[in-house]
């Protein structure tokens, strides 16, 4: 018998398909189930953050920058800030900064719960994400206290705070870290430690070290490649470094380092990792203090300064390159957004694996539309 | 290693092609170059063990006025040695042409294809050149200072911005 | 069933006389449409079921809204079904795209025929029920195939694909389980397999533990067999972790991606006749049917007791261990065992009618079904088959030899 | 051996996983989604804390503003940053009391119109922060339904494109009374402009006639018509 002929196809993946995260497509070349290449279309969510953000004054564009990530809308808000601050070489009170670690590490926790949930979800395993869904709609309850909001907070101010923290805030977040660390137990058990979820993972999408820092691939992707870099320790803002964690790496301990199965299990580490560093922050939070720095009503960094500022999101380094004029509008916002470097590895890594992979992978990068087009 | 001493290196093996060493009003230390060496400074950059520049944070451009020059600016991280430091390039307005990095840093694949979709540089050597987050039949760059919005784009009404 | 019915008919006095054969033919169609109407509504109930057990495992309460707790929502939900637009994708091929769920669902209607509800309400008693139900089910590959291929969709085609590839391949140790049960019967016939399993016996025989004499209890090859059929079931009807047909974060919806509406309902109606029929298969061939597990009042009594003895134990541990369970399970086998204490009709009626016990079997197999869906992630392709051909093939293999072993040590079979 | 500790793992972990789903389903509902409309979500304990506005909570569902404390400053419709705010004040009649805010401030001008479109809304609370009068706030009030969805004149499609029911006009002033003010405020202009007028023609007449003594009948026609072009742009002026 001769060889059987085959054809490869071409298949168009989103911009509505439910796993996408988004309105992401994805060209597909496949042979059967196996696929030979990946391009990632993106620009389905462009909403032109950078053209508006030359047009308006340095406060006004914060809540732009919200939305940009809206999974993680607090630690958007948190790296323009402290881009803005630099710039202006603002000290702020130390009750602000640890409100602001506060808050950011909760953000984190609640962005890596869906990013946990939803990478259930494109395994099929749709309860996991409810059970995430669950903590963090808890997580939100605190955010709505703060802040007044949900999802897009505008919170955290060039200069401070929107608000002060309310009366009974921080017992809420004690109560809630306590319930937490079991919930991520039960996470390990219906998930993590699951035989069907292990073989869906371990092993797919190896993104070896050099190739994860080639493409820029930052945050948990590259940590769960083997190295601990987090801009956290390697370059502290804020008062990351009055506080004692460890940077969670991948292992391999399913598989081989930097497969599906570590990018997942160090989302679900770091979960730990920030609640750690919550529990301090709350610790040692001053009781009083003004949530406001002086600033200058009109924000007018010195004609032409220009600062590139790192911040790890939850996705990973999220830099933000202004440039000012002198003037109260910056000429130029750049955002260097984590998932737009994560995801232009994916035709690396997802290729010669099959469909559901692509999938998996695609999942296990974590990525948010509303970043990668901004 | 400061950014200082990368710059006195640089220069030193560069002679013309370093213009200038800015680190008066960006926090971010670097040099600015001449855009034909571009890639020859790169490369310096990633292959000598002394600098091992393997990660390229940003590739932003900017637009320094109607009148003026586009800019591009790279941001280098090294994750082995931990140090930093910054490439700055100013583009003619009317031809832009920079070669691409891309082969080196796979970000810049996208990066680069962002600034040309944004500014309207062109990326010599690019594997994959195009636009990326508009259409490829957008016209003009919206992120030069001189962009005047279109009013429909097939036949759609574009909103106003205020 | 149709030989009793047609003779009760005939046995009518203000029945007109009619020829035997045309008499049957009428009960034939009276019980088809029972049983298409028994499928329909099962299917409306196993809906809202399934809703609300996700539900409730997902901490959510479920469907709400519509009647008390949501009860007539999967009727809204049915109702809004028929009344949609029918839309058939132009590109389609128009024929086998409306032919496709029609083949699915009446192979999982004329699949019910052959299984015995109760001693009496049997649709046909034939001597090769099991082979029968085996065989005609597998024509769902047909529907699905034809579906998937008529949609045009690139989706839809590799549901089908995947769908075909499944179902064939989990047919075999599917197949290889029944047939040690078959062995062990020495019949085809469904009735005859259930009364087989009649009585109580020693768990395995030897070891003193009282149980029916159902055949997962038999023996231990039998008790594996019993969780094999579950899971090779469980892909042959296409359900999670083995959805991949239809794997909704994958491939949309598969081969139902397409179509919408009554068509669409019609997908769904035989989805859930297929999982009926084979919690049905299960609890007959496995489960001894619709035999009661007690042979006597006292057995029923006593079990009870054990059961709520165990049940007690088992509270304690997990109270101890996790510090949070809740006492729904413990108050339903302590009432059932006060009134079976305090009411012997009741425990006379727990011993006696065959629909109930049937009932309960399915039941019980429907939830475990349904409690894998809602646990499990979902397996790539290629662990699928790997699943069928390199561990249930061999394991099933193994257990017909360790059958026939077990049979020969046991004097069941002489050489 | 693998392959055993393998199916064995499988089997272990699964049932892990099941035992956890089992114990949910069994267990009494913790935390439960609310039925919305019998069930309304809990706003949390929080104010914005200065006297009278105690009560306001901070929760961002909708912009409300007290006119009668605005001053009209217009300091929200520059801090909005999609700018769905927009402001008309006019000067108050000379001596007319419009009242002070709850702050003490006396205030100047009538506002005509304060206009919040909830549909261009962003919800970032910058606007409510530089008000000096802390008249403008957020309300906890997250329902914008329309309330006419059987209404037989309103057709789909109007429904989902219209969306002057999120337009809130707070401004209390009558349409009237704006014209009235509108208009005296014109009077008064066209007056003093006339004055002006008036003023500058006396001057330039007097410097005219002190030019005539030197100048011949030419010299006087071209200063005629220098001082026609100067009155034409003042009066100009004066308008815009």
């Amino acid at each position: 018998m001769g060889r059987l002929h085959t054809e490869e196809m071409i298949l168009n993946m989103g911009p509505q398909h439910p796993s996408t995260h988004g309105v992401l497509r994805l060209k597909l070349i496949t042979d059967g189930e196996i696929v030979s290449h990946v391009e990632p279309v993106i620009g389905y969510l462009h909403r032109s953050f950078e053209k508006h953000a030359e047009n308006l004054e340095y406060q006004m564009v914060s809540p732009f920058v919200d939305r940009a990530d809206y999974i993680a809308a607090m630690n958007n808000g948190h790296a323009y800030a402290i881009a803005v601050e630099k710039m202006l070489g603002i000290e702020l009170p130390p009750r602000v900064e640890y409100i602001r670690v506060i808050m950011a590490e909760f953000q984190r926790i609640a962005s890596h719960l869906i990013a946990v949930g939803t990478f259930g979800l494109d395994v099929g395993g749709i309860t996991p994400f409810i059970y995430c869904m669950r903590e963090r709609e808890l997580i939100l309850d605190l955010f709505e206290m703060a802040s007044g909001a949900r999802l897009l907070y505008n919170y955290i101010w060039i200069g401070g705070l929107a608000h002060d923290l309310p009366a009974g805030w921080v017992e809420k977040a004690y109560e809630f870290l306590d319930e937490f660390d079991f919930h991520v137990e039960e996470y390990n058990r219906i998930l993590t430690t699951n035989k069907i979820f292990i073989e869906r993972t371990a092993d797919v999408g190896v993104l070896p070290v050099e190739v994860a820092i080639n493409y820029g691939v930052t945050g948990p992707n590259l940590r769960g490649s083997g190295i601990p870099f987090d801009v956290r320790k390697n370059q502290p803002y804020s008062f990351y470094d009055r506080f004692e964690w460890k940077v969670p790496v991948g292992e391999g301990a399913m598989g081989s380092v930097g497969d599906s199965w570590d990018r997942y299990m160090v989302r679900i580490e770091e979960m730990l990792e920030s609640a750690k560093i919550i529990r301090q922050a709350l610790d040692q939070l001053p009781a009083e203090g003004d949530v406001k720095a002086a600033i200058p009503k009109k924000i007018r960094p010195p004609k032409g300064a220009e600062i590139y500022s790192r911040y790890e999101n939850p996705r990973g380094e999220l830099g933000f390159y202004i440039r000012s004029d002198g003037t109260n509008i910056p000429t130029r916002v750049k955002m260097r957004s984590p998932a737009f470097s994560n995801i232009s590895a994916l035709n690396e890594i997802s290729q010669g694996w099959m469909m559901s992979d692509v999938i998996t992978i695609l999942g296990s990068l974590d990525i948010v539309l509303g970043e990668i087009d901004r | 290693m400061t950014e200082e001493s990368i710059y006195s290196q640089l220069s030193a093996k560069f002679g013309d092609a370093c213009l200038a060493f800015e680190n008066e009003a960006s926090h971010n230390p670097g040099a600015l170059i001449d855009s034909t060496k571009l890639m020859d400074i790169m490369i310096e950059l990633k292959e000598n063990p002394a600098f091992a520049f393997d990660s390229l944070m940003c590739v932003s451009g900017f637009d320094l006025g109607e009148e003026a020059e586009l800019g591009m600016i790279y941001h280098l991280y090294s994750v082995s040695l931990n140090h930093y430091f910054t490439i700055k390039t100013l583009l003619n307005r009317t031809t832009p042409k920079v070669a691409s990095v891309a082969n080196m840093w796979r970000t810049a694949d996208w990066h680069e294809r962002e600034v040309y979709d944004m500014f309207g540089v062109i990326f010599e050597g690019h594997p994959d050149f195009k636009r990326i987050l508009l259409e490829e039949d957008w016209e003009g760059y919206p992120l030069r200072k001189d962009y005047v919005p279109a009013e429909f784009y097939r036949g759609m009404k574009i909103a106003k911005e205020r | 069933m149709i030989e009793s019915m047609a003779n009760w008919f005939l046995s009518l006095t203000w029945f007109p006389q009619m020829e035997l054969a045309s008499v049957k033919l009428l009960s034939v169609l009276l019980v088809g449409a029972g049983l298409f109407a028994f499928i329909a509504v099962n299917a409306i109930v196993l809906v809202y079921v399934e809703r609300k057990v996700s539900a409730f495992m997902q901490v959510r309460l479920g469907p709400m809204r519509v009647g008390p707790y949501g009860t007539l929502q999967t009727v809204a939900d049915a109702l809004k079904l028929l009344l949609k637009e029918d839309i058939i994708p132009t590109l389609a091929d128009s024929i086998l795209f409306r032919v496709g769920p029609f083949i699915i669902l009446i192979s999982a209607i004329v699949a019910f025929a052959a299984i015995p509800f109760s001693p009496t309400v049997t649709a046909a008693d034939m001597s090769i029920g099991l082979y029968y139900i085996v065989s005609i089910s597998s024509i769902v590959v047909v529907g699905i195939v034809m579906s998937g291929w008529a949609s045009n969709n690139k989706w839809s085609l590799y549901g089908a694909m995947r769908s075909a590839a499944q179902i064939v391949s989990y047919e075999i140790p599917v197949g290889l389980t029944l047939l040690a049960v078959v062995a062990m019967a020495g019949s085809l016939n469904m009735n005859e397999i259930i009364i087989a399993q009649g009585g109580s016996s020693n768990l395995f025989h030897w070891i003193p533990l009282p149980l029916p004499n159902w055949y997962m209890f038999n023996n231990p090859f039998l008790f594996i067999a019993f969780f094999m059929y579950i899971i090779g079931a469980t892909a042959e009807i296409n359900r999670t972790p083995f959805d991949l047909p239809e794997s909704e974060s994958e491939l949309v919806a598969g081969f139902m991606t397409e179509y919408s509406g009554i068509r669409w309902a019609l997908f769904f109606l035989s989805e859930y006749a297929n999982f009926t029929l084979v919690a049905f298969l299960t609890a007959v061939v496995f489960m001894g049917g619709w035999q009661s597990p007690f042979e006597t009042i006292f057995a029923a009594k006593t079990s009870l007791l054990v059961l709520l003895a165990l049940a007690l134990a088992w509270t304690g541990y997990v109270k101890t261990k996790a510090n949070r369970l809740s006492i729904y399970p413990l108050a339903i086998i302590g009432l059932s065992t006060i009134a079976a204490w305090l009411f012997p009709g009741f425990a006379i009626w727990i011993t006696e009618p065959g629909l109930f016990w049937i009932a309960m079997k399915v039941l019980s197999l429907i939830f475990l079904l349904m409690w894998f869906r809602w646990t499990f992630p979902r397996l790539r392709v290629d662990q699928l088959m790997y699943v069928s051909w390199k561990v249930l093939m061999p394991i099933a293999l193994f257990n017909l030899i360790g059958v026939a072993t077990w049979m020969w040590l046991t004097g069941e079979i002489q050489f | 051996m693998n392959y055993f500790k393998n199916i064995y793992i499988a089997i272990s972990t699964l049932m892990t996983g099941m035992k956890l789903t089992l114990g949910y389903f069994v267990r009494p509902r913790e935390y439960v989604t609310l039925q919305y409309p019998d069930e309304v979500w809990p706003i949390p304990e929080r104010n914005i804390g200065t006297g009278e506005l105690a009560s306001y909570n901070v929760i961002r569902s909708k912009l409300h503003v007290d006119i009668d404390d605005c001053i009209g400053c217009k300091k929200c419709e520059r801090a909005c940053p999609v700018g769905c705010i927009s402001i008309d004040v006019l000067k108050g009649d000379k001596g007319e009391d419009l009242g002070v805010t709850k702050n003490g401030t006396s205030i100047k001008l009538v506002v005509t119109k304060h206009q919040i479109d909830m549909s261009e809304c962003m919800f970032c609370d910058l606007c409510t922060h530089p008000c000096p009068e802390d008249c403008i706030y957020m309300e906890a009030d997250y329902r914008f339904e329309r309330n006419d969805n059987k209404r037989k004149d309103v057709t789909v499609k109007e429904r989902w494109r219209d969306r002057s029911t999120l337009i809130y006009d707070f401004a209390k002033i009558a349409q009237e009374d704006v014209d009235a003010r509108t208009a005296k405020i014109e009077e008064e202009n066209r007056l003093k402009a006339e004055e002006k007028e008036k003023a500058m023609a006396e001057k330039l007449a007097a410097a005219a006639a002190k030019q005539t003594a030197k100048a011949d009948a030419e010299q006087t026609q071209n200063v005629k018509a220098d001082v026609e072009t100067t009155l034409f742009k003042t009066t100009e002026g004066g308008e815009s």
